[in-house]
């Protein structure tokens, strides 16, 4: 059975980065070591958990900018809850609760006033990074306590068992369920549906609206997740928590094959453009090289990705006209026939 | 064919503000039929289909499937009925495989999971029930045309579709995709199931379906057999009334003034083109929905640059570029003048002067008196109503809007004005002020080259009629020989006996 | 399609690698690193060819004294060619930092130096890079956790000298606003601290605002300024804790048509354009040290440290050792010969 | 059909927010009526209101470009890093400023032939050029920054003059750009085209308008606007780097929503363009006189820019006689009746 058209665009993702690791490996000395391959997976962890839920919106046909704001806002409240000395499980429900209604807030509002997900999310992530810094911890005068967190409950997300992260075992847990609800469930159907072509969805009676809203939802559970193990780690939450990981998340995504627009993709083409974005950073850091190469680099990855995204579009739309041209001169041989026939 | 009918309407009555759109409709199908409809653009065959589909509700009359009283107030309620549509453009999720796109909305569950093998199993069979060449794991967007007709009649038949209606189902086919088509619908038909089929296309309807209903003006005006009906006959009934006869113009035609295109092709769509439009004479051109009309005046305007074959001027060639075009004269009013024809938020003045600011503009300044002076005229010649310069045009109705396209181009005295499917959607008023301008301007000399499939229009209003058929012309009439059924034939392939076969 | 993706790896596989083998060419060090970084810290006898590899993590590409400290380490290493130093970018971003460490950790780097985003935010890295060996020494803004060794120069007394200075120019009780740090860099600049004790033990000056916002250019700076001198209409001293905010501060005033009502600007650290200002009697003056210095000092204590293979960690100390370099008044009269004497690059300035 | 309702009106409800900003000022600081503050607001939004009006061009026709911040860094420091090193004299700055210009010009074109003809996300394309501009400057200057020193060079002079004596150039600069930008949209034929081809692609198309090429035209006027953001902005601070003018594509985007552009273009104008900015700048500065956390300023700044987007879709939908009045709605006629 041919390979489908997505398994292909993932085989080129890995493909890639198996490519790149090999390079860095032979050139780069300290790149095979254990703990940069931990470090790797740890920051990508970090960027993939968000992608995972950027991934749902952007396959139900939106987009979420919002998601920098919602990890302030999470995080500030978990290093508030953890300094009060609570174990991490209600630490972790606490803020996923919060980042899902921040999620719903984000959905609701674009579905109930038919406005742009683009402008909206990027105005709400600059509100909850300000309801971030209401929560924050501060002194008499106002101005932002930094707090170090010693709550050993709940610094043990921070910590790693056998090498791995907890914030990577949750990653890859994160990534395959919400494989699984993308591809096996109908909830995932339906998303995928409402993304592709949502009028013709409606009609056969899926119920679009409360689709969109749950994508939202679900991207600001993930974001809630990704905070509270960051803050574990880093021991502290400060302001520019999470600045910028909208747009870094979903360029992520886009190099993983899940592209603007809707339908395409999924969670595990997310995993693998979060692992290559942060393959290309920390291996372009091993040669000692000028860092400001490694943001070109980086651009110029992301430019390279949506290209062969859109060469690959292209070179399967020619296939497929290849196929039409094909039937056309067994066209000559029907005329033929038809002619014979005619009408009475 | 047994006799027993799927399904009944009895004196279905439908009117919109006030306008009686269908009257006393009785439309009868009997079980494992094809029962063809036609008629005219307007004559209500798509209004009846909305209702039995559930998109509109009935005013009175009843609707009976197998026999039983049935209500119909929506979607819902059509498809328990057994009563499923293909409209012309599909409406399958692209991003889905077949399996999928069938089972969207109802998929069967196992242990609260979707049964993907279950429902691929039931794909198969239906598959292999009807011969599809289909794959239940292919994704519709990697599918041709035909594979994904197919999969859209698939998924009317997975939900136990009693009655399959299919709006125009071939414009975008070719013709092996067309066979093919019709293989299945013979297959659909041994099994029982009726299928309503509405096209414009004669001999589709001889080919495949078993009787022919034809509505003129809302009203049913005969039940035919298909396989035993002459062209004539029907064309007749779907015609009915002559139109009342505006007063034929005979054109001064100047001989000299042309523009002549030499064997143009364009990919498999057109083979060698071979016409002259003369300066002061109204061209139409006919031919069926899909048979490259518009493909035609696209490349004669410029807008579609990539067809072999030569167009000229007056000898001299025309450029494959619309901005030269217009400078040289041409104007082009378009098929579809809500995707290609205004600028919805613009005003009306913005509408009518876009074209011609190479005249209201000096060094690139727009000379405002100048632009309102050109608007306010072309809305006072053309009777734009409401006459308010500053409104948007969206808040127009389709006539108005249609009247602005055209003074879009009449205001600069165009030389070569083409129009494509100029009337459709314009109520009757307008529609002669339509005619009466572009007569007007026949009269000051310039060539008009009429795409349309009204054939009261295309008769009446054009003084030579060439029709489109399979891919070049098939058939010219001369002044004023076209009459309704012979060009109606003539876009069949059918030569009628007034014209010239080319 | 088995075509096109054959041609896609290779066109990527070929682009990487030429990126790549430009980048290795341009790389200096491929330090032979032939002792690996155990637990227990090994002594680098550096003086005679041991291989010592050390970073410099500042706090992105805009920070204005960077290449200054840079020039003061190099210098300081110019003789040890065994020793290799590199850079990073982390783009004003404590996260990145953060993962900079980590890289730092990971290459087997000897020593890091850091100028740190966020007192706290960095402490757990640095505690796991102290732990595994490494030398690590925070530079000005510092971290609150246990580390080797923090270079500055006095915050707290320059802040404190700068009042003692200015109280002699002006009234008791002159209403200053202080336009302060960030509140997150607090705990470790503490010259607004130093100057507000002073205010308050000596009444000398009436602190109106502590405006705590972080102000790394001298545009953000002249919108800060010109925002207080309308709240208020009357204040007399404005203590900058950065040379960016001062020359906003000169920028505003003159925009707002007051150079001449006498209020007293006083920036920190003296950089290139701040000396200018005070040349041409823009800004009264300003608590001048020179970063190379501080370069410098940090890096002979890196050397130190290394050589006798001690880090704060191994010392188990709650404290860890705070080397204060003094800082100078500097004020119209001895501007000039600060110039001559400074390593800041005033060559695009014609003295 | 004119509604006499008076929020209808778009001014109306620009009029009606000032007028609530105002009282709440009234109530609060009476300082911020001073004309030195109005000199402190504008200064603050000079420069991206600059870029706004270049911007407005892009978002007319329905593009994004999130690289304007880095486009105006990697510009001045070009500019700059020449001056510098030609002896800083007026010709080098102008050959610096001729380089600039290429530079902005051909990431103009790039993001117009990715945008018009190979249709990829321009969200993701500028995305990655904003990247890819930061690390060139970055790479040009080593990580570091650079000076502009020379104070009699013309260069310095741009934006530390006065006009009059009393209006620093940047601001002036700014009502030039206004009003130019304005005069091209009001009169001139190339501000008919943009709103056609904004309107409607296809069939501007059919009216002689090269869409595809007028967009790409459109995405090099914004990144030139850009460029003299920059350029402004460094003679303002005498320094530039990597690091100047970023996160200013955020502010220009919102402030022309909030100025009634719409992301998917064919709405907004100039003077919404200017509303827009100079509400960012008095929120910014309303928020310091009233004592409040200057970081607040960006989660009101998002407040308000959902309300406007809010009362934009009203609008357009509202025009679009989507919204009809409820007792039209029950019945909707179908228009075309086939």
């Amino acid at each position: 059975m041919r390979i489908s058209q997505k398994v292909t665009r993932k085989l080129i993702t890995l493909a890639l980065i198996v490519i790149l690791s090999a390079i860095f490996a032979a050139t780069a000395p300290s790149f095979l070591k254990l703990r940069n391959v931990q470090e790797i997976l740890r920051v990508a962890a970090y960027t993939g958990i968000i992608c995972v839920g950027v991934s749902f919106v952007l396959i139900g046909g939106g987009i979420d900018l919002s998601s920098g704001g919602i990890i302030c806002f999470t995080g500030i409240i978990a290093c508030r809850l953890a300094m009060l000395g609570l174990p991490w499980p209600v630490i972790l429900l606490a803020a996923v609760v919060v980042g899902a209604a921040c999620g719903f807030f984000n959905g609701w509002l674009i579905t109930h006033f038919y406005l742009n997900d683009f402008i909206t999310t990027l105005a709400t992530g600059f509100v909850f990074s300000g309801f971030g810094l209401l929560v924050i911890a501060k002194e008499p005068n106002g101005t932002v306590m930094s707090q170090t967190i010693t709550n050993r409950g709940f610094l043990v997300l921070g910590k790693h068992v056998g090498g791995f992260y907890y914030i990577v075992i949750a990653w890859i847990l994160l990534t395959l369920v919400a494989w699984f609800i993308q591809t096996r469930t109908r909830y995932g159907l339906h998303t995928c549906a409402t993304g592709s072509n949502a009028k013709s969805s409606e009609m056969s009676g899926v119920n679009v609206k409360r689709m969109k809203i749950s994508t939202f939802t679900i991207c600001g559970a993930c974001c809630a997740i990704g905070a509270v193990f960051t803050v574990a780690y880093q021991q502290t939450a400060y302001l520019s928590l999470g600045s910028g990981m909208g747009f870094d998340a979903v360029a992520a995504c886009v190099v993983g094959g899940v592209m603007l627009g809707g339908g395409k993709g999924d969670a595990v083409g997310a995993f693998l453009g979060a692992v290559f974005m942060t393959l290309v950073t920390n291996g372009m850091r091993k040669y000692g090289l000028d860092t400001s190469w490694q943001y070109v680099f980086e651009g110029a990855v992301i430019l390279i990705a949506i290209m062969s995204d859109a060469g690959f579009a292209v070179f399967s739309a020619r296939r497929l006209r290849a196929l039409s041209e094909k039937n056309a001169n067994e066209e000559a041989l029907l005329e033929a026939r038809a002619k014979g026939g005619g009408a009475q | 064919m047994s006799e027993e009918l799927i399904l009944r309407t009895e004196n279905v009555c439908k009117s919109f503000n006030g306008i009686q759109v269908l009257k006393n409709v009785n439309l009868e199908i009997r079980k494992g039929e094809i029962h063809a409809l036609m008629g005219e653009n307007g004559a209500g065959k798509s209004t009846i289909i909305k209702i039995i589909t559930g998109v509109y509700t009935k005013d009175d009359g009843e609707i009976y499937i197998d026999g039983q009283h049935v209500v119909i107030n929506n979607r819902h309620d059509a498809a328990e009925a057994g009563i499923s549509v293909i409209y012309q453009e599909l409406s399958l999720v692209p991003e889905l495989t077949v399996t999928e796109n069938i089972f969207l909305g109802h998929e069967l569950m196992k242990r609260g999971l979707p049964d993907r093998k279950e429902m691929r199993r039931q794909v198969q069979e239906l598959i292999d029930r009807y011969g599809f060449l289909l794959h239940p794991d292919e994704v519709v967007a990697s599918m041709g045309m035909a594979q994904r007709q197919m999969t859209e009649i698939l998924k009317a038949l997975s939900t136990e579709a009693k009655l399959l209606i299919m709006d125009e189902p071939t414009t975008s086919l070719s013709a092996s995709e067309t066979e093919q088509l019709f293989v299945t619908m013979e297959g659909l038909r041994e099994r029982g199931t009726s299928i309503l089929y509405i096209s414009h296309r004669l001999e589709e309807i001889y080919r495949i379906t078993d009787r022919l209903t034809i509505m003129r003006n809302g009203e049913v005006v005969g039940v035919v057999d298909s396989k035993t009906v002459q062209a004539d006959t029907v064309t007749a009934m779907m015609i009915g009334h002559e139109l009342e006869k505006t007063a034929r113009r005979t054109p001064n035609v100047n001989y000299q003034h042309c523009i002549e295109v030499k064997d143009l092709s364009l990919g498999n769509l057109l083979h060698d083109i071979n016409f002259k439009a003369y300066g002061g004479e109204i061209l139409g051109i006919g031919g069926l929905v899909g048979s490259g009309r518009t493909e035609l005046v696209s490349c004669i305007y410029g807008a579609m640059k990539n067809y072999k074959g030569t167009i000229t001027l007056d000898g001299k060639p025309v450029s494959r570029s619309v901005a030269k075009n217009i400078r040289a004269g041409f104007g082009m009013v378009p098929e579809d003048r809500r995707t290609e024809g205004f600028f919805p938020q613009l005003s009306i003045l913005r509408n009518i002067a876009i074209s011609s600011y190479d005249r209201l503009s000096s060094l690139g300044f727009v000379k405002a008196g100048a632009e309102n002076g050109h608007a306010e005229k072309a809305i006072a010649d053309y009777d734009v109503r409401p006459a308010m310069k500053k409104l948007p045009l969206q808040n127009l109705s389709g006539g108005n809007q249609q009247k602005v396209i055209l003074a879009r181009w009449l205001s600069r005295d165009v030389d070569v004005l083409i129009l494509d499917e100029p009337t459709v959607g314009v109520d009757v008023g307008v529609k002669a002020e339509l005619y009466v301008y572009m007569r007007r301007l026949a009269d000051k000399g310039a060539i008009i080259i009429m795409v349309s499939s009204d054939l009261a229009e295309l008769t009446e209003v054009s003084d030579r009629v060439l029709v489109l058929h399979g891919g070049t012309f098939f058939q010219e009439f001369r002044d004023h020989q076209a009459t309704q059924q012979a060009v109606l034939l003539a876009s069949s392939g059918v030569a009628a006996k007034e014209g010239v076969v080319l | 399609m088995k075509k096109f993706r054959k041609i896609l790896a290779l066109v990527l596989v070929a682009l990487l690698a030429v990126s790549l083998l430009a980048g290795c060419s341009s790389d200096s060090s491929s330090g032979s690193d032939n002792k690996t970084v155990s637990k227990a810290k090994p002594v680098i006898d550096i003086n005679n060819g041991a291989a010592c590899k050390m970073a410099y993590i500042p706090m992105g590409a805009g920070q204005e004294d960077f290449p200054v400290i840079l020039k003061g380490m190099q210098e300081a290493i110019a003789l040890y060619p065994n020793i290799t130093l590199d850079t990073y970018d982390p783009g004003f971003n404590p996260n990145n930092q953060i993962n900079l460490l980590n890289e730092c950790i990971t290459q087997g780097v000897n020593v890091i130096f850091i100028n740190s985003m966020d007192a706290t935010a960095l402490n757990s890295t640095i505690a796991a890079a102290e732990e595994a060996g490494i030398v690590v020494i925070s530079i000005n803004n510092g971290c609150s956790g246990v580390h080797t060794a923090h270079i500055q120069n006095t915050t707290y007394d320059a802040g404190y000298e700068a009042a003692e200075y200015l109280s002699t120019l002006v009234p008791a009780g002159a209403k200053t606003v202080i336009l302060d740090v960030a509140a997150e860099l607090k705990p470790t600049c503490t010259m607004g601290q130093g100057f507000e004790d002073y205010a308050t033990k000596t009444g000398a000056f009436e602190i109106m605002e502590d405006y705590a916002q972080s102000i790394t250019s001298i545009e953000v700076g002249y919108q800060a300024a010109s925002e207080v001198l309308t709240k208020y209409k009357d204040v007399q001293v404005l203590y900058c804790v950065n040379d960016n905010t001062a020359i906003g501060a000169a920028q505003a005033i003159e925009a707002a048509g007051r150079q001449d009502d006498g209020i007293i600007i006083w920036g920190y650290s003296g950089t290139p354009a701040a000396l200018d200002a005070i040349a041409q009697g823009k800004i009264v003056g300003t608590s001048y040290s020179d970063p190379f210095y501080e370069g410098y000092a940090a890096m002979v204590s890196a050397m130190n440290y290394v050589q006798l293979g001690v880090t704060g960690h191994n010392l188990g100390n709650e404290f860890f050792s705070n080397v204060l370099l003094p800082t100078k008044n500097v004020t119209i009269d001895n501007v000039l010969e600060t110039i001559r004497g400074t390593h800041w690059d005033m060559s695009a300035y014609n003295y | 059909m004119k509604n006499r309702n008076l929020f209808a009106n778009v001014w109306a409800q620009r009029a009606l927010i000032l007028a609530v900003l105002l009282i709440i000022m009234l109530i609060g600081n009476r300082s911020f009526f001073s004309l030195g503050n109005l000199r402190t607001i504008l200064m603050s939004i000079a420069i991206y209101g600059t870029m706004c009006c270049g911007m407005l061009l892009c978002m007319l026709t329905g593009g994004i470009d999130l690289a304007m911040g880095s486009t105006a860094a990697f510009t001045s420091v070009v500019c700059l890093w020449y001056y510098n090193g030609h002896g800083m004299t007026d010709g080098a700055f102008v050959v610096g400023l001729i380089l600039a210009i290429v530079c902005a010009v051909a990431v103009g074109i790039l993001h117009g032939i990715c945008d018009a003809y190979l249709m990829l996300p321009s969200f993701v394309v500028t995305l990655a050029t904003s990247k890819l501009l930061y690390g060139l400057a970055s790479a040009l200057l080593k990580g570091s920054f650079i000076h502009l020193t020379n104070t009699e060079g013309f260069f310095y002079k741009i934006a530390n003059t006065k006009l009059f004596g009393a209006i620093p150039m940047p601001i002036v600069i700014f009502l030039a750009a206004a009003l130019i930008v304005g005069l091209i949209l009001a009169l001139t034929v190339f501000g008919r085209r943009v709103y056609a081809v904004g309107a409607n692609r296809a069939a501007a198309e059919l009216v002689g308008i090269k869409s595809r090429s007028f967009r790409v035209g459109c995405y090099v006027i914004c990144s030139l606007s850009a460029c003299l953001g920059g350029i402004v902005l460094t003679s303002m601070n005498y320094i530039t780097s990597a690091t100047t003018a970023q996160g200013y594509e955020m502010m220009i985007m919102l402030a022309l929503v909030v100025g009634g552009a719409d992301i998917m273009g064919g709405y907004g104008d100039i003077a919404g363009a200017v509303f827009g900015a100079l509400l960012a700048g008095i929120v910014e500065n309303m928020i310091v006189m009233l004592n409040i956390n200057t970081n607040y300023s960006k989660a009101v700044q998002g407040v308000i820019i959902v309300l406007a987007v809010a009362f934009n879709v009203y609008n357009n939908r509202k025009s679009a006689g989507l919204i009809a009045p409820r007792r039209k709605r029950a019945e909707a006629a179908p228009k075309k009746e086939a």
